[in-house]
This record gives C-alpha cells, structure tokens and sequence, in this order.
C-alpha cells in the first residue's frame, strides 16, 4: 500500500511547451491536496504523469510504501485511482455491468461494488443503460468505484464538477473517510473541496 | 563520432560541410557512373537495356538501404528518445519512397523489353511493391496524427514492425513465386556479371548512396531548423 | 554500336524514358530538401531577427 | 491473473456485441464473394481456379473491418487509462484484447470461409482445410491488425489508415493461407506452407502486444 508521494523536480512538456518545471512536493498518508491554476496550467498532466501515462521531462516520481520505496509499476498498478473527464463506462452497457468490470478490475469485490452503490444511493439506477444517466448520476457512478475497491492514492479531476450540493456534501464525507483510512487525495479543482487540504497552485511557467 | 554527433548543435556544424562534400561527391560519381554505364558494350543477350539496369538497380539497392536506415533511426529514437535520431527517422522516409518508387518505375521500363510485359509479378518486383506500400503507411501515419512527438514515436513503432516484416515478406513472396512461377525468367547479375557491367554498376551505386547521404544530412538539417523555428515562434507567442 | 552508344534502335523508347524519370525523381528529391532547408533556415533567422530586435520580449 | 480472465470475457462480450458484432464482417465478407463472380465472371472453370486465393483475401479484408473499434472507443471515453492502472501491464490486456478478437471475429470468419469458397467453386474435400488455415491465419491476422489499429489511435481518418497500414502487413499470411489451400487441393505437400502459417501467427500472437503495448502508451501519453 501506498503511504507517500514524493514528486522530485518534476518537469513536464507537452509537444513543445514546459508546462512546469522544479515541481517538489510530499504527500503523506491522509493528506489530500487541491491542484488548482488556470486552464491549460498543466493540472491534467501533473495528474496523469503521477499516474504514470505520461513520462515527466525531468525529474521522477516515487511511492514510499510502508517498508521503503515501491517499485513504480506495482504502486500504479494497485495503489492509484485516476478518475478524469473521461469515466470508462460505456454508454451502451448498463449500469450495474460497467461498474462491476471497474470495480473488478482495479481489485475490488461484488460485494464492494454494491456496499459503494448502497453509499453512493446509486442502487435504483443500476439497471439502466449508461446513456440514460444524468451528467450527476453517471459521475456518481464513476465515483462508486473509488469507494469499491481500495486504492490508497486518489487522483481526482474535476471529480465535482457534475455533483448538485448534496451530493458534494456526500462525497465530502466519504473523502473524508478515505483520508482517515490513511489514504490520499490529490484533486483539480476550480471549487474548494469540501475537506480540508493543502492548496497547490500551478501558474505558467 | 555518434556521440559527437548527437548533440544538434555540432551536428548541424558537421553537416553544413559535410553536406555539400557528399553533393560534389555524388555528382562525380553521377557524371563517372553515367559515362561508364553508356560506354560499356552491349550485352549479348539485352542488348542496350543493359543500361537500364545501372540506373535501376542502384534505385532498388537504396530503397533497401533507406528502410534499413529508417528503421536504425527510430530504434534510435525510441530508445533514446532524440531530437536527431527522429529527425533523421523523417528525413529519410520521402527519400526511401523515391528510391523505391524509381526502382519501381524503371523496373517497369526494363521488364516491357526484357520480358515482354511491363510488370511481372516476380518475388523481387512484389517485395519492392510492398515495401513502397510500407513507406506510403508510414507517412501516412506520420501525418495523420498532430502532436507531433507522438506521430514520430507512433511511426517509428511502425518502422520497427517493419523491419521485422519485411524480411519476413521477402520469404513468403519468394516462397510464393516458387510455387507459382518455378521458371524464373530474371538474369541476374552477381558474381557472374563481367567487370565491364560491373564498374558502372557499382559507381552508379556508390553515386547513389553518396546522393542519399548529402540529401538526407539535408533534410534532416531542415528538421533542425524547422523545430528550432516552432519553439521561437511558441515562445514569441507565450 | 558506336563506342557514345547513343543509337539504341529499338531500345531508345525504353532506355530514355528511364534515364529521365531517374533525373526527374532525383531532381524532385534535391530541389525539395534544398528548398525545405532554406524555407526552415530563414524562418528561423527571421524569428531570431524579430527577437534580437531591441524593445522585444526577452526570452524566458 | 483473475483481473485478466475478467478483462478478457468482457472484451469477448464487446467484440460480439459491439455495433452487431461479427454480422457486419460477416455480411461485408459475402458481399465481396458476391461480387467477385460479377466480376471476373461466372465460369466454373475460372472461378473454381481463383476460389480459395479469393476467399483468402476476403477474409484479410473483412477481417480489416472491426479493428478500428478494437482501441479508438476505449482510448476516447477513457477506458484505456483504467486498463492501464490495472492489475497487468498494457501488453496482457493487448494480449487479452487480440484473443478475443481473434475468437469472436476471427473464427466467425474461419466458419464462414469455406462456405464462401465453395460457392466460388472450390471442391467440397477442401472444406477442412480452408477452415484449418482460416482459423490459424486468422490469429495471426488480428494481432498484426491490432498494431494497427493501436497505432492509429489519435489519429485523424483512422480505418483507411489502418488499412494502409495494415494490409502490407498482412502479405504473408495471405501467401501461406491461399498457399496451404492450393498444395493441398493440387495434392502437393501442404505441410510447409501450413508450417509457415502457424509460424507467422505465433509470432504476431508474441510480438504483437508488445507493439500494441508501446503505441497505446504513446498514445495515452
């Protein structure tokens, strides 16, 4: 499991842009942080480079786990969330089946998934056709795989934006209960998060 | 003299002289190669289509030579991720395609006299056709994709495919003229080829190569300038 | 034959044709990478100009 | 390894039913059957003669078809990143993602073939074969389509470009595949070519993913 981020001088170019460069930061374990900046500020690829889809120009990346350093791979590939824009759930399968497969296969259990739905007040919806969700719905479902399989490092973009106040309060709470349970939270926003969290501002470098 | 080389800067030092160099090369080679290709004395059997074959298999020999160095680019490339080593990738595939495509063409013109008919399906015109076909994919996929880092590292995935398809496709294609066409009606050069044919061949070769050499330092010089002039206009812009 | 071997007979609508296709494919691959060159090199020494001007954006 | 067999029947599910499936190769299979005599005429004589060399190519044709949803859909709603924080590296899901290609595509394609090449005038005694060489030269065909098809992610025009891609790619199977049909039905040694075949396809089947792996990442990144 992951208890720490370590970004190391970080730098990242996309094509022919330095977004940043210098980027130090430690994340320890329930501790969340809010990446905010302007579009285009670079908080989409701080994102995905921590997550390893996009390989920084400089500098690195570690997970510190509870007995030293991980290797990079196994951490990413069981310690990380990455929900963004784009859900993963296809529009034409229902509810139920695309949230099972994610939940599935980032290592939760059946039985997680519907604990999650049971939170998340998705379970008179899982039947329907993704297609036929809300913008408000289907990101609640998005967000039920989070609380299905247990993953220390969130990395959460715009994870609110769809959300009505009630279900931000809701999804306050249970980010709340991830930071207690010793995990870690990093999100892009524009809004404050309704938990209390170090503030990252990206600017143009 | 790689790792001097791959730092953009002494590369672009080296070739602005080596460049030209290789060009006055090549055309004394070009005017040597021509001037012995048509002095040389007729064939027995071709008759004066013998000449086409200075010109024609020299085009086929670079068309191979291309690919090879297409593919050892972006090996480069993707392993160590570059500048030069891309720019060279998408230097040398206009090039390779031309080669190939002269190969083709007056392959054509050499077949019509020599056998009759302007295209055989031979083994050797058939893996040349589709290694035209592969240079068209990769420049095709370079350009389909817009970021343009990513369209290089996605073309070169495709070159190094390539490169090990290729000689795969060269074994079904002879493989597949043996069953199809046991009579080959190809007279090969070779070892076997008197000294006479032999000079002009290899000068119009070695012409060729030194021709590809300054075109490819060329281009890959206009890379150079190309990238360079795209990050002044970002920062001018930002 | 003569020694020039410029009569061909019946060969010179092959044997020409060729050796123009050669010269006209090997001069489309010189002038284009000539003028690519160039086309990049003035254009950065354009951009170079319009930078170095006194009173422009300092590159960061 | 139970995250993979996860990943695999879903995909399994998604080829067969991801816009009808297998149908529309299928049907675009037999409409090229259809054409052909329309074209090169109805004799048995010469139909019979080109029969298992057309089946061959339309079967590397329609096989073309599915490839472009293989990886565009799951890269553009943002599957392809939850595949690649999963449980297994990129090159087993490339993996798992060509096998059931192969088996929900593929071998649709395979039962198809000999059908189609009887009709062409081909004997009945080449059934198995045309079946047998359909099936392994199918796997083959779509791992070294999927290449493609994750190379062209991001692109602009991406199915006329994983054709230009692919097809080069796919000469050799074609030879093997329509080779083991013609030595088998001339009574010649079949074996080599057949040999040849299961070589090919056992080597995109292991080099494949990797390639597939690689142009993902790139294009993800």
């Amino acid at each position: 499991m992951i208890t720490g981020l370590h970004l190391e001088n970080l730098a990242i170019r996309r094509g022919e842009r330095l977004l940043f460069a210098g980027l130090c930061l430690d994340l320890g374990a329930s501790e969340a942080l809010a990446l905010t900046g302007a579009n285009g500020a670079g908080k989409t690829s701080l994102l995905r480079a921590i997550a390893g889809l996009i390989a920084p120009h400089e500098g690195c990346v570690r997970f510190a786990g509870a007995k030293g350093d991980l290797e990079p791979e196994d951490a990413r590939s069981s310690g990380i969330h990455l929900l963004g824009h784009q859900d993963g759930l296809k529009s034409a399968g229902t509810a139920w089946d695309e949230l099972l497969f994610q939940v599935r296969w980032t290592g939760g259990s059946e039985a997680s998934a519907r604990a999650a739905c049971r939170l998340l007040d998705l379970e008179r919806l899982l039947g329907l056709e993704v297609r036929k969700l809300s913008a408000g719905q289907r990101r609640r479902l998005a967000l039920a795989r989070l609380v299905a399989s247990p993953r220390a490092l969130w990395l959460l973009d715009e994870p609110m934006a769809p959300l009505d106040s009630e279900r931000r309060h809701l999804f306050g709470h249970l980010m709340g209960e991830h930071l207690a349970a010793g995990g870690m939270i990093i999100a892009a926003v524009h809004d404050p998060l309704p938990i209390p969290v170090r503030r990252l501002d990206l600017v143009f470098s | 003299m790689f790792q001097a080389l791959a730092n953009p800067q002494r590369f672009m030092a080296f070739s602005r002289w080596a460049a030209p160099l290789l060009a006055v090369i090549a055309a004394g080679l070009l005017s040597w190669g021509l001037w012995l290709s048509f002095s040389a004395p007729e064939d027995y059997q071709q008759g004066a289509t013998v000449r086409l074959m200075f010109i024609h298999v020299p085009a086929a020999y670079m068309a191979m030579f291309c690919y090879a160095c297409l593919g050892a680019a972006s090996l480069m490339g993707l392993v160590f991720r570059h500048v030069l080593a891309d720019a060279a990738a998408r230097a040398c595939a206009p090039l390779g395609a031309g080669f190939t495509a002269l190969a083709l063409i007056t392959g054509m013109l050499w077949g019509r006299p020599m056998w009759g008919t302007w295209w055989v399906w031979d083994a050797r015109v058939t893996s040349v056709l589709v290694l035209f076909l592969f240079y068209i994919g990769y420049m095709a996929l370079q350009a389909a994709i817009d970021d343009e880092t990513r369209a290089t590292r996605a073309s070169g995935i495709l070159a190094l495919v390539g490169l090990i398809n290729l000689p795969i496709v060269k074994f079904s294609v002879d493989w597949w003229n043996t069953l199809h066409q046991p009579a080959s009606v190809f007279r090969k050069g070779g070892p076997s080829l008197p000294p006479e044919f032999l000079w002009p061949l290899g000068v119009m070769a070695l012409a060729y190569m030194a021709l590809f050499g300054a075109l490819w330092l060329v281009r890959i010089r206009a890379e150079v300038w190309r990238k360079r002039a795209q990050s002044l206009a970002l920062q001018a812009a930002g | 034959m003569s020694m020039t071997g410029l009569d061909y007979a019946k060969y010179a609508i092959f044997i020409w044709p060729a050796v123009a296709v050669t010269a006209a494919v090997l001069a489309w691959m010189v002038t284009d990478s000539l003028l690519r060159a160039r086309y990049w090199q003035k254009k950065v020494q354009a951009l170079e100009a319009e930078r170095a001007r006194p009173g422009a954006k300092p590159a960061p | 390894m139970s995250g993979l067999w996860i990943l695999f029947r879903r995909e399994l599910g998604q080829t067969w039913g991801r816009g009808g499936g297998p149908v529309l190769a299928l049907t675009f299979f037999a409409c090229v059957a259809t054409l052909l005599p329309l074209a090169v005429g109805a004799s048995p004589a010469r139909l019979g003669s080109v029969a298992p060399g057309a089946a061959w190519l339309a079967l590397a044709l329609a096989s073309l078809l599915s490839l472009e949803r293989l990886f565009e859909r799951d890269f553009e709603d943002g599957t392809l990143d939850l595949l690649a924080l999963g449980p297994a590296p990129l090159e087993a899901v490339a993996l798992a993602k060509g096998l059931a290609q192969w088996l929900a595509n593929g071998a649709p394609l395979a039962l198809l073939a000999p059908v189609v090449a009887v009709a062409l005038g081909a004997g009945l005694s080449l059934v198995p074969m045309i079946f047998i060489s359909a099936l392994i030269g199918g796997l083959g065909l779509s791992f070294t389509g999927g290449i493609g098809a994750a190379l062209s992610l991001g692109s602009r025009r991406g199915g006329v470009l994983i054709a230009v891609i692919v097809l080069p790619l796919f000469a050799p199977p074609v030879i093997f595949g329509a080779g083991v049909i013609d030595a088998y039905a001339s009574g010649l040694d079949w074996r080599p070519a057949l040999g040849f075949l299961s070589a090919y396809s056992l080597a995109a089947l292991a080099l494949g993913p990797l390639a597939m792996a690689a142009a993902c990442r790139n294009a993800l990144s």
